[in-house]
Parts: structure tokens; sequence; C-alpha cells
């Protein structure tokens, strides 16, 4: 099964329309676009860990926030240090942790995985509001970011648009990376877990050791979102880090979809779209949100993503919904 | 699966289409943007102070506006988290280029809205954001506190129970940087106002917390004379409900005593009668400005400016009178402008000090009585005043650097 | 020669109950070893034994003088054994292609990379094709294995056991809810794949097990009852005994 | 020394609160393996109805204790039946993410119909008085709570160890399907045991009323209380969840007085303690 390099043409085009946005969008639309960017990093890691190993995380933010958390205390405690610096000490921390904690919660399942990842989520939360000199506590932390040391030449990314060209080259490279990782060998391994982990066991994956990469993977991805959404905020509080963030991003695949890899990207767009916006049409907006959610378990488990894939079906004349796992991704 | 990305990119470009503004900025009205959260637990709170702030654009606008220009108050559901608020901020800032906000509610928020304040050259100015810090070693020049701070606050609570000649004081406050500062601030001051004063307990309880008897039993067995608590909603509420049973009588001293929401849902008023609490605003400042202001805003809507509403209202009314002075809304015009400036509202006198921005005026203590001319419940005595010297930080020890652009 | 593969007195119990009491044998190298024995007799307990799915109580797997008893499946695995399932066990959502290439990849290492892609290995690809031919799915190889036919799956399920090159293959009741006719392909199929390797097989269906084996064990009441030649067996009374016991 | 029984007795009565909170939780949890996050709106809503049936009954508890969880006893049945069955086919995901968006329905409509204020709840009566213990005062309604943790601890061994339905209810858990064949409903043993557990987040409300009063924040704050007392428990386990209780009420305790730095993490501290020595919890199986 050869990638077919429509992906990669698919891959430039939207670089090169991204590339382009600055000159079509204004400053507040490239200002939330920006963002969006970052979720959606956050909401690929996600689903990783969702859709693609069938793990069910209510902790992602403590990951997420972590390394928001990190790239802020970095910036401010050390003079001079450069903006990629402060993302890579994030992502290493955010690694050794995800380990950590991986090895910790990996050892139950199901519902009790939940129920764990939220408790734990709990104490970092309460972690980052108690140790106040650290964290600013309830204040939070508010950096100014640094510039870009690219060896050769000092770059200034202080300006909307120059940190937008930022995020959408690290922030999109990284997507890529982890819409490549989908069809790794680990991406593979992960993916056939979840739909036959006793047999991988006897073909000789250890399959205890996989989750826990991929656990301490998609950790590294949410830290690494973190980091970069301090950067764009120029400040990170405690909501970054709490059962929220966890929330928000649920949303965000589950209303994008899980079966695909592109339906995450479009949830995190869906969502800060209407965050911006629902709140100014109604005050209840979290009962709409409830009621969206119960209806989508109950009628589009698929997301928007599997409706879209729907629609092309229908207008393509094929009868019947297929289940889109993420297995066949690389089909849509 | 050309078609596919085809159609999703549709999607894409369509939602965002539709995100664009489908109307340009009406240059004759002058916007003040309000974070407060709007949905979620602490919805009531955020809508106070709206409440406080859309009236006084009322007042004005009936006046004939602002330079001549109505002032118009665009809600911003901060959901009480600093991304959001700053995001929403951003969008209203480049979309619409709003140069001034407003908020009560969330030290985070505050934090996060006054550093967007500084980077994006507009007004941010609070009327409930109480942490000292703000207008202390985290200050800045588009940042403006039209209210007290927990320094102030702390400051004039310490001073009355000295002046009523309390020994023994046990204190309690949530686990984080307000309770914190509140505390330390009034420790600092009671000892200056009367040295013998002891503080037999000091506690911290994390905020929310259900179970307050081990605090209350600590509490009693310190047997102090008098309470000090800087804590408000429900961790008042619970700490006198579940106290007063227990045996903790004494009275209680504490910031927001007068706050209405907090005596209905005790649904007991004997829990609190004789509590003493001081704020910049309560509905029983006995001015003519305040009988006047209370007795219109009653006619207007119905029911009272309390607490929340009467503090957002003086601010916003004290920020316009600043727009009035600049004779623009430039926003370096209207800093200078407010920097120094001296405004005689229904809360008496109050001056925007130019060295923190932090607005210097009386504070207003009062007791909880059975009868008032307010409500059929419970509600604050006629307010006695505490000069604003009194409770005065001056600028040297605020930590304050202000930069000067 | 030393020992191949010895089973040494494996002991099984399930919360109190004595499913294995002794289990003893030995499997030559290049043998084709069957197991059989009346229902309860423990033989899938044993067989989830020897494939690392269960611990036993006590007792040694020996291989090639190695300990392997208690060693998770995937050890089990890379030391050269590789198991079938008797209910279809594959991935059903996948093609067949890829079904075999993770047994392939498993095979050289290819397991847990961040960066390689398994489908645009030229080796793996070949090794892929290679197996899917040999089991005889070359027709339908693209086509995901929830639409194979029953015995196509049950090929695959061969293929899969077959995919990353061991030396000592497991089959567990490979002929089962199988057509007479399915059966004869599958039992020459077997005999064409395992001609170069150690087989353990637990059937049922007596045509099979003679049909195949060179060594049959017959295990009655969680213990080995006789260990011999297919025709040692047929004559043995002890065997007869058990059998018609239970009938 | 009396100082210590006091510090024990305020543990005691915490405990009690948060056995009745999470018995329920646990209860669908071990038997269903739902992980029920609409408990807590559940035991808000239980709480706002004892609120107006109070109003009514001029602060007397007792009509409310017999209604409330009937009525949230009928509203689980019908969550059951009507949208948790239809997605039990799609995993435990689904379910999850179904109570996680019923938790918002709830909250919401709470808040609509009651409003966004607090409100007040007090009993009357002799439960609204107080008894001298040790030199002390205490509140009678603390103890109160406490008997009724331990009348509704009692009654869930007696239904699950003593009667027919306890053997079925633990059977149908183990294998549903040999249930099945034996002639017993299992989707309405499933129903029940859903609706039971609903009907004790509604009694919890209740007797949270008073104590806690009756606000909006109420459901989001007590929920990881009660998911940190399932973890310390163990799976589904109802003595776990009674041992898991004390700990923590008396861990809340005597930590305000011996580690009041500490305060707001010791529960999760000792949640990640019991996680590294024994990850099942407590009381729970191993997996």
């Amino acid at each position: 099964m050869k990638l077919k390099t429509n992906s990669y043409i698919v891959i430039i085009v939207l670089f090169l329309l991204g590339a382009v946005m600055p000159l079509v969008l204004r400053r507040y639309n490239l200002f939330m676009l920006t963002e969006i960017i970052i979720f959606a990093l956050y909401a690929v890691s996600y689903n990783l860990l969702l859709g693609y190993a069938g793990l069910l995380s209510f902790g992602h933010a403590m990951f997420f926030g972590l390394g928001a958390f990190v790239a802020a205390v970095s910036i401010i405690h050390i003079p001079g240090l450069t903006l990629l610096s402060a993302v890579i000490i994030s992502l290493v921390i955010t690694t050794i942790t995800g380990f950590l904690i991986g090895g910790l919660l990996l050892r139950h399942k199901g519902a009790y995985f939940a129920l764990l990842t939220m408790a734990f989520n709990a104490l970092f939360y309460a972690v980052a509001t108690k140790w106040h000199s650290v964290t600013g506590g309830d204040d939070g932390l508010s950096i100014s970011r640094p510039e870009m040391d690219l060896g050769f030449a000092s770059l200034s990314v202080s300006s909307v648009s120059s940190f937008y060209y930022l995020i959408l080259i690290v922030v999109g490279a990284s997507i890529v990376f982890c819409w490549y990782f989908t069809h790794t060998a680990m991406g593979k391994t992960v993916l056939l877990m979840r739909e036959n982990e006793e047999r991988m066991k006897f073909l000789g994956y250890n399959t205890n050791i996989s989750r826990l990469i991929l656990f301490t993977f998609t950790g590294a991805i949410a830290g690494l979102a973190g980091a970069f959404y301090t950067l764009h905020f120029q400040f990170v509080s405690i909501s970054a880090i709490s059962i929220d963030m966890t929330t928000a991003v649920l949303l965000m695949v589950f209303v994008g979809g899980t079966r695909t890899f592109w339906g995450p990207i479009l949830g995190a767009f869906v969502y800060i779209i209407f965050q911006n916006y629902l709140s100014d049409i109604t005050d209840r907006w979290p009962l709409f949100m409830g009621l969206i959610f119960v209806f989508m378990v109950l009628y589009v488990p698929g997301g928007l993503s599997q409706t879209i894939v729907s629609i092309r079906q229908w207008f393509s004349g094929r009868t019947g919904t297929q289940d889109n796992g993420p297995a066949k991704a690389e089909e849509t | 699966m050309k078609r596919s990305i085809i159609k999703s990119l549709c999607f894409l470009s369509a939602v965002l289409i539709l995100s664009l503004p489908l109307y340009a900025a009406a240059a004759d009205t002058i916007k003040i943007g309000a974070t407060e959260p709007l949905s979620g637990t602490f919805k009531d709170i955020g809508e106070r102070y709206l409440d406080g702030v859309v009236y006084a654009a009322k007042v004005i606008n009936a006046k004939g506006g602002l330079l001549g220009k109505k002032v118009e108050v665009v809600p911003i559901d901060s959901e009480l988290k600093p991304d959001v608020a700053t995001r929403k901020a951003q969008n209203l800032i480049m979309k619409d280029d709003v140069r001034f906000f407003c908020g009560g509610t969330g030290s985070s928020v505050g934090a996060a809205m006054s550093q967007l304040a500084e980077r994006e050259n507009v007004i941010m100015y609070t009327y409930g954001m109480a942490a000292a810090t703000m207008t202390g070693a985290k200050c800045n020049r588009n940042f403006f506190r039209p209210c007290a701070n927990t320094d102030q606050q702390s400051y004039a609570l310490a001073e009355l129970i000295a002046r009523k000649g309390y020994g023994k004081v046990a204190i309690i406050a949530q686990d984080y940087s307000f309770g914190q500062e509140a505390l330390a601030a009034f420790k600092k001051k009671l000892a200056q106002a009367n040295p013998s004063a002891k503080i037999v307990a000091e506690l911290y309880h994390p905020a929310g917390t259900k179970d307050y008897a081990p605090y209350i039993s600590q509490i009693i067995a310190a047997k102090p004379d008098v309470i000090f608590t800087p804590n408000w909603g429900n961790d008042l509420t619970i700490l006198l409900k579940q106290g007063r049973p227990m045996g903790m009588s004494q009275k209680i001293f504490s910031y927001y005593i007068n706050d209405e929401v907090t005596i209905q849902a005790l649904g007991d008023d004997s829990l609190m009668i004789g509590n003493m609490g001081a704020e910049v605003y309560t509905l029983s400042i006995p001015t003519k400005k305040n009988e006047e202001f209370v007795a219109s805003f009653y006619k207007d809507m119905g029911y009272y400016p309390t607490w929340l509403r009467g503090k957002a209202y003086v601010a916003t009314m004290f920020w316009a009178e600043a727009v009035k002075k600049a004779g623009t809304t430039d926003v370096d015009a209207v800093i200078k402008a407010w920097e120094g400036l001296t405004y005689d509202g229904p809360a008496g006198l109050w001056t925007m000090r130019a060295c923190d921005h932090q607005a210097q005026m009386p504070l207003w203590y009062t007791e909880i009585v059975a009868k008032t001319k307010f409500f059929d419940h419970a509600f604050e005595a006629p307010a006695g005043m505490a000069e604003a010297k009194d409770v005065s930080v001056p600028c040297a020890e605020t930590g304050c650097i202000m930069k000067k652009k | 020669m030393s020992d191949y593969l010895h089973i040494k007195d494996i002991h099984k119990d399930f919360s109190g109950l004595q499913v294995l009491t002794g289990v003893d044998f030995k499997v030559v190298e290049k043998e084709r070893h069957a197991v059989i024995g009346p229902n309860g007799a423990g033989k899938t307990t044993l067989f989830n034994i020897i494939s690392g799915k269960f611990k036993a109580s006590s007792g040694a797997i020996l291989f090639k003088g190695e300990d392997l008893s208690g060693k998770p499946p995937h050890m089990l695995n890379r030391y050269g054994l590789s198991r079938s399932f008797q209910i279809t066990n594959v991935f059903s959502e996948l093609s067949v292609f890829e079904n075999i290439l993770t047994g392939v990849r498993s095979r050289y290492g290819l397991r847990y990379n961040f960066f390689k892609r398994p489908d645009h290995n030229k080796d793996f690809r070949e090794k892929t094709e290679a197996i899917i031919e040999e089991v005889g799915l070359k027709d339908v190889g693209d086509l995901p294995a929830s639409a194979l036919s029953y015995g196509q799956q049950r090929a695959l399920e061969i293929g899969i056991t077959l995919s990353t090159e061991p030396e000592l293959i497991l089959l567990d009741e490979p002929t089962a809810g199988m057509t007479r006719e399915e059966t004869g392909q599958a039992i020459s199929l077997i005999d064409r794949v395992t001609a170069d390797r150690t087989l353990i097989i637990i059937e049922h269906d007596m045509d099979v097990v003679f049909s195949l084996a060179d060594t049959i064990s017959v295990l009655h009441y969680g213990k080995i009852l006789a260990s011999d030649t297919p025709d040692e067996i047929r004559n043995d009374q002890r065997v007869k005994d058990a059998y018609l016991g239970e009938e | 020394m009396n100082e210590i029984a006091v510090f024990f007795l305020h543990g005691l009565a915490y405990a009690g609160l948060l056995f009745l909170v999470s018995a329920g939780l646990t209860l669908v949890f071990g038997m269903m393996n739902v992980l029920n996050f609409a408990h807590a709106a559940m035991y808000m809503l239980g709480a706002y109805f004892s609120y107006s049936i109070m109003l009514r009954m001029s602060g007397q508890i007792w009509l409310s204790l017999i209604v409330c969880p009937i009525a949230l006893f009928i509203i689980g049945a019908l969550i059951e039946r009507f949208l948790l069955r239809k997605v039990h086919a799609n995993g435990h995901v689904a379910e999850l993410l179904l109570t996680f968006g019923l938790a918002y329905i709830i909250t919401e409509l709470v808040k609509w119909y009651w409003g966004n204020y607090p409100l007040a709840v007090n009993v009357t009566g002799f439960l609204n008085g107080t008894v001298q213990i040790m030199g002390i005062t205490y509140p009678i309604y603390r103890i109160f709570i406490f008997l009724c943790a331990i009348f509704v601890g009692l009654l869930m061994a007696f239904i699950l160890y003593k009667t027919r339905l306890g053997i079925i209810l633990r059977a149908a858990v183990n294998d549903s399907e040999t249930v099945n064949t034996l002639g017993v409903n299992v989707p309405l043993v499933f129903m029940g045991v859903f609706a039971f557990g609903a009907a004790l987040s509604g009694f919890a409300g209740v007797i949270a009323g008073p104590l806690l009063s009756t606000f909006p924040g109420m459901a989001h704050d007590i929920l990881l209380d009660a998911f940190v007392v399932i973890v310390v428990g163990g799976f589904g386990s109802l003595g776990g969840a009674v041992v898991a209780s004390l700990l923590i009420g008396e861990l809340q305790s005597f930590g305000v007085l011996l580690f009041p730095k500490l305060s707001i993490a010791l529960m999760y501290m000792l949640m990640a303690a019991v996680l590294i020595i024994k990850p099942s919890g407590l009381f729970g199986e191993e997996q």
C-alpha cells in the first residue's frame, strides 16, 4: 500500500494556502488562526490516544498545561533563553513526565483508566494552584515572547504575522509528523493493538511498552502544543492545566471525529470559532454544548468528519455508510 | 480522495469567511469590553458587575453621551479563563478598535488582561479584582484600579478591629494568592494600629472547601474575640453556616459581608447580624449623592444597585470622567488625564494616584442589622467612613515601578 | 541429540481446580507432534501455557535447554515460537497483506519505529507476498480479512502464524469448523508450510492427526497417558479406554 | 485527647457524606462498568428538588428524603432506558461521553430553573439542634449524616449479599449470558442498578444541601472527591468505598490540624500513594 503522492500534494497546498493567509486575513483572524493551529496539534495528539489507540484519557491537559508552564517558567528564570530552547525544555520535561505517569496509570484499562487520568489531572491542577512561587498560582505567569535564534541570525516573532508563520511552519510540521507517524511502524502497531491486542502479543509485540511509548509521545506532543500556547498568549494560567482544558480537547476531537486523522483538526477549528461566537449568542452555551454532545454520541459517533465522508459517498453514488476507521485514514 | 480534500477545503474556507466581520465598527460609539464570567458557576457575579457597567453607560448616554458619542458596553464572557478572555478581547481590539476594557472577576483574568492592555496599548480598569500586586509589582501604565485592593480593604478592617478594642483575632482565608495577600496586609496593619492585639489563629483552607468543621474547631479552641476573613461567596456562606451551630459565635469582620446574595443564601439572619464589612461601595453610604443614585437606579431597574453593581457603576463613571477630561479617546491622552484625576461620586471623593494607578478613596464599613429599608432580610446599617489616608499604602511601599511612555 | 523441546512436569490449577497434574513430554526437532485427548483433558490449557498466554503453577518449558516458562507471549515469539488460534483471530479490518506484513516486520524488529514505514520496505513486501502465495491467498491479498470466506480466513490465520518465520509452530485446532473438503485442503496446506519446521498441533479430528503427526501425545485428566508414534497410539489399550470412557 | 476525639468526629461526618455520594457511583461503576460523569449532576438535582420541597415543608427534611430518591430513580431509569442502553454496544468510551454530556445538560437546566444564586436550605426541627459531646457543642445534623451513611451502607450490603436480587445482581455482572438463560431480564437489572445509583445520588444531594448549601457549583465540587474515593477504595468495591471515605474524611480533618499547608493536595497524595503500592485500590480486585 503505497502512500499516494496526493497526500503530499495536499500538504504542500495547505502550507501554501497557510502562507498566503496573512495577506488575506485581518490581523485578528490571523491571531485566531494561530491559536487554531496550536489547538489542532493538541487535538491531533489526543486523537492518537483516543482514536488510534482507543485510550480514553480525561487527563490530557496535564501534559498540555505542564508544557505551557514549563515554557513560561523557563523563559522567566533562564535569562536569554531562545524561543526554541524553551520549547525543547518543555518537550523534554513533558516526555519524562508522560513516561512516569504512563507507567503508573497504564496498568489500568477502560473506564478505570479514564477515572485515574482525571484524578491525576486534578492532582496536577492542585499542585499548580498550590505552588504559587513557581506557577504564580491563581494569578498565572506572564512572559514576553523571546526571539528566535537561528544560529546565524536572530528573528523577531513579536508581530502577529511573524509568529503566525513560525506556528504555521513548526506546529504545522509537527502535525504533519503526527500524520506521518500513523503510517510508520509504531503508528501501525498502535492501531493494530486496538484491533487485536492479543494477536499482537503473539506476533512478538510488547503491547504494554507500545502503549507506554504512545502515551509518552502524545503527552509530549500535547506539551509541545502547550508550550506554543504560552508563547502565543504570552501568558499561562492554571486554566491551561485544568480539567476544562481536557474537556476542550475531548470536544474538539469528538466533534471533529475520531475516525480520521484530519477530523480533530476540523474539530479544533470549529471549537475555537464557536467558543468565540456561541457565547455572544447565548449565555446558555454549556447547555447547547451538552445537547450537541449527547446528540452526537447517539447519532453521529463519527463526528463531523464522518458526516463529510458520508456526504461525499452519497454524492459519488455509493450507498451505505462505511465505518471509516483510522486504518483507512489515508483514503480520505 | 481528491474530492474529499476539496470539499473539506471548501468547508474550511466557508467557516473562515463566516468568521469575518460583516460590519465595520461604527465610529460614533465608544466601546467598552467588559470581561466577566457570564456562564458557569460565577455567572451571577459577572452579571451583577456587568449590570453596573451597563447602567453607567445608560446614565452617560442619557446625558448626551461621552464626547458626544454613545457609550456601548460589549459583554465578553471570560468563562473565568484568562486565555478565553484575552482571546476575545484581542479580537475586539483588532476587529473594532476597542480601546477600553473593564472587568471585576478573577485575578488571573485581570493579570492577563492587564498585560494584554500594555501590549496592545489599550486601557483595562477593574472594579473588583483586588490582588494588591496588580497595582504593585505587576503594575503597568495601561491598567487602572478604581476600586480598593486587598491592602486597602484589610487596612480598613484592621483599623476597625483595633478601634473597637478587640485583642485576640482569629483569621481564616482561602489558600490562594488573594487570601494570602489579604491576611498579610491585615496582620501588618493590625500590628501598627494595635500593637497589643494578638493573632490567635491563622488558617488557610482550599477555595471551595466543603467541610469547615476542622477549621472551626481550631478557631473555637483559640478563643478569639473576633474573626477576620476575606472569604467570599460560598466559602463565606458555609463558614458561617457550619460555624455558628458549633459554637463559633464571634463577630465576623469580612471583606464582602455586604453581599446580599450571601445573606439570602444563609437563609438565617441570625447567622449574620452583628458582622461587619468594609467596601468601596455599599448601598447604605449615607451621602446625598449616593441616595440620589440609589433612588434613580431603583426607579429605572426595579432593584437596588447593591455591592457589585454599585462598584462597577462608580468605577465606570470615574473612567468616563477621565475620557471627558482627555477630550479624546486616544489611549495615551486618557491615561494622562486619568492620572491624578479626582472624582466626587456616590462613594465619596476618589483620586486616581499616578504612581501606581490605584485609586485612593474612603472605605465604607457597615454592620449587618436585622432591619433596613432595603430588604426584608438582614442587611447593612448606614455605613461609616474610613478615610482614604487611613487605608492608603504609600507609593514607595507598593513595589510598583511605573514605566512611562 | 539433546532435547529440542521438553514440556517438563507442568501443573496448573485455576483457583483450586486441578487442570494439569504433571504433564511431561518431549518434542524432537522437525517432528510433527500432535496432542490429543478427550474433552476437558486440559489440551487448551496446556496449549495456552506453552504459548505463554497462561503461567503454569509449576513445571518448566525447556526450549533448546532454556527455560521459557512464565515468559510473556511476545518474548516467546522472539524465541521462534508462533501460535495460531482456534477461533479465527485476525485483524479483520485490515487487508490480508497488512495482516501478514505485521508479522513479517515484527520478525525483523520493525515494531516501534517512529520513522520507518513498513510498507515502504521492499524486502518486507516481497516476504509478505511470498507468504500470501504460500497460503494460497494471492488473489485476495488486497481485500480486508473480514471479506474472506471461512476457509480463506483459516488460511490467513495460518499465514499470520507463519509470518514471524517461526521454527516451532503451535496450531490450535486448525481445521475446527471446516467442511470435509476444506479440511482436506487445510491438511495439505499445513503439510506444505510446515515441511521444514517443528509443529505442535492440537486437534480433535483424528483424520487430521493421523495424516499429519509423527508423534502423538495423549492427554488424559491432566496427565500424559502415552506419547508415541501414530501406529502405537492407535493400538494402545489405555488410549482406547480413555476415549471409550468418555463416550 | 479530647481534641483528637473531636477531629475524629469531624472526619466521620464528612466521611459519611463522601460515602453517600460515592456509593451510587461505585455501584454503577462496579456493576455496569460505566463511569457516570452525570452522577454529581444528579446529586445536584436531588439537592435542588429538596430545596423546593423543604420550602413547602417549612424546612422539614423527611419528605425530601423519600421523594427525591424516588424522583431520581425515575430519571435514572429513563436515562438508562432511552440513552445509555442505545450506546452500550459502542463501548465504554461512548457511555462515558454520554454521561459527560448529560452532566452539562442537567447542570445547566438546574441553573435555568432555579437560578444562578446559591439557595438557602436550612433544616428545622431537632436536626437543627446541637448536643453536648465531650464538652463541646456538636450539631445533630452532622451526626445525622453519619447515621444516614451507615443506614445506606447496611441497606446496600443487605441487598447485595442477603437477597435473591443481590445474587442476581452479582451474577449478572460476572456472567450476563448465563443469567439471561436463567430467565432473568439482564437489561432490566442494569436499568435497576443505574436507577438505584441515581436514587443514591439524589439521597446524597438531599443530605448535602443543608450542610454545604445548594448552589450551581456543587456538582463540580464533589465529583472529584467521589472519584478519588473510588480510586482509593478500589474498582467498584462497596467495602472499599466505605474504607476510602473514612480514610479521606479523617485525612481531611486531621490534615488541617497536622499539615495545614498541604491540605489541598493531601487527598491526591493519598491517591497517588495507594496507586503506587496497590494499583487496583485498597479493596479492588486485580484485573
